[in-house]
């Protein structure tokens, strides 16, 4: 187990598309099937295939456990953030017509913000739950 | 620096080929973001101690082991396949054992495992520095490996056709 | 012609699960596991050509991403517990 | 007898994708049997990566001449690319697995091939 060298080196070549994928998959939820939770558990199996191959102390390094917690609560912060905006800007909660000049951007990118903190913030409590297991001494 | 644009180039062309969407300014926006951010999380994937064994030769040289490749995979699935439907006539043999590693790239070990294990009939069980166990369908299966025909493919994608080692065991030369 | 192919996806997806039932070792049911998973990603293939909806193909990657990971996550896992015990029961699973 | 320029390509074309998913659907069978009918686990490997490879990939060629020069085969060939890259990987950690949790070959014939250099060694 400590050094296979194969699952490391084709692990290396695979995770950057599979975390592309994650970002397609995040920013393409209102033309295809998709969306934030699925990015957010997409990319995170990116990261915990990282994790597999080559050592939870690696996969830290990438993403160190204490940047994770504040990003899974500025995922819902982005959430709540677009609905404070909206109504301050004059609408109803999340009401994201009010986002641009035209109701129709207005939603295109009330939605994008939504998703984006949805997928920050599945990510992000993955990998800390996963972390918190694979750390934990038996 | 060159690892990490050619890996910005082929993940904004992934992007693209999976979005579709030429033409709309904030997803070729979002994509090039999508693809510098991915780009820098692998490169500090590839741990610097670590040679990584990638050359723009070797890349040139793919296609070419890769139709080799394709054509042995289709002649090695035909023999299982007659395996399993006529066991009478063609009875399996299986044998396990260990091959001699030519490659010293970490990543030419991986594509010479990967490759043994493609062509259905040998599998790689595990790879060491200097040898690899095969477990093989048949014997035959094994002879054709141990004549060393796929280890001189790998390595001569490792060095390039003009200053081909030769094989430390002295094998290979079938 | 793709409601044949898929229906005799359907069949060896069942022929790998009953190797997943029948055994005898964990391996082996991690095998016709995994195979049922490359199955399964053709299928949906196949299916989004059946129905006329190619979106499904963006599932089919997904499937096949996860697939792979799960059975890389098992497989440590066997590992690990084979290798923490000296004397490993594999059959017991 | 002007239809049939335009039309003979597609007919082709569609005998060529059909011819290649029967053959994928056979090949698919064929290594399902296989792992059924073989007797220990590292045999049934070999017979579950013919349905990885060639299989998955005639079906797949089959279905990208169904949808021609378009986003759609790009992304069927990304599945086969995708298939092809990690089946060795999942075979290969399967085989390890295996080793390390002691399931024995059965009947299989051991060879050194290499007499007496390194690996006399391990």
């Amino acid at each position: 187990m400590s050094h296979d060298i194969v699952l490391k080196v084709i692990a290396k070549l695979l995770i950057p598309f599979i975390l592309l994928f994650a970002l397609y998959v995040q920013f393409h939820g209102d033309f295809g099937p998709g969306g934030g939770f699925q990015a957010g558990v997409i990319f995170a199996a990116g990261i915990i295939l990282y994790a597999l191959t080559n050592g939870p102390d690696a996969a830290m390094r990438i993403m160190p456990p204490r940047l994770l917690t504040p990003l899974a609560a500025l995922g819902v912060l982005l959430y709540g953030g677009v609905g404070i905006a909206t109504v301050l800007l004059g609408g109803h909660f999340l009401n994201y017509d009010v986002l641009a000049h035209d109701a129709v951007h207005g939603q295109h990118y009330g939605i994008l913000l939504i998703e984006l903190g949805v997928g920050v913030t599945v990510a992000s409590v993955m990998l800390v739950i996963f972390f918190a297991f694979i750390t934990q001494e038996p | 620096m060159l690892y990490f644009s050619l890996l910005f180039a082929v993940l904004f062309g992934f992007w693209l080929l999976l979005s579709g969407f030429w033409d709309n300014g904030l997803l070729l926006g979002l994509g090039l973001a999508s693809s510098l951010f991915v780009a820098w999380i692998g490169t500090r994937l590839q741990s610097p101690e670590q040679e990584n064994g990638y050359s723009l030769g070797m890349l040139l040289r793919l296609p070419r082991y890769l139709v080799w490749l394709v054509v042995a995979i289709v002649k090695s699935n035909i023999d299982v396949v007659r395996r399993v439907w006529d066991p009478l006539n063609q009875p399996i043999t299986p044998v396990m054992g260990r091959l001699p590693v030519s490659q010293r790239t970490s990543l030419c070990k991986t594509i010479y495992a990967n490759s043994i294990t493609l062509t259905p009939g040998t599998v790689a069980i595990e790879v060491s520095d200097t040898d690899v166990q095969v477990h093989a369908l048949t014997r035959d299966a094994f002879a054709d490996l141990a004549g060393g025909e796929m280890d001189r493919e790998v390595s001569r994608l490792e060095v390039g056709a003009g200053h081909r080692r030769s094989s430390p065991n002295g094998k290979g030369q079938a | 012609m793709f409601a044949a192919a898929a229906i005799c996806i359907l069949v060896v997806m069942a022929l790998a699960l009953a190797r997943a039932f029948l055994g005898p070792t964990v391996c082996d049911r991690i095998l016709a596991v995994n195979m049922f998973g490359t199955k399964t990603v053709l299928l949906i293939a196949v299916y989004g050509f059946l129905t006329g909806r190619p979106d499904f193909l963006d599932i089919a990657i997904t499937y096949a991403l996860i697939n792979f990971i799960g059975v890389i996550a098992v497989l440590k896992f066997v590992e690990g517990i084979a290798d923490s015990e000296q004397q490993p029961r594999p059959d017991e699973f | 007898m002007d239809l049939l320029p335009p039309l003979f390509p597609d007919l082709l074309l569609d005998l060529l994708s059909m011819a290649l998913l029967i053959g994928g659907v056979f090949l698919s069978i064929s290594g399902a049997v296989g792992v059924i009918r073989f007797p220990d686990f590292y045999t049934r490997l070999h017979a579950a990566g013919v349905t990885d490879t060639l299989s998955a990939g005639m079906i797949l060629a089959g279905l990208m001449l169904q949808a021609g020069f378009t986003l759609v085969t790009v992304k069927l060939l990304f599945i086969l690319i995708f298939l092809w890259y990690t089946s060795p990987v999942a075979s290969h950690a399967l085989a390890r697995a295996a080793m390390h949790t002691r399931v024995e070959p059965a009947e299989a014939e051991v060879i050194d091939a290499d007499q007496g250099d390194e690996s006399s060694a391990n």
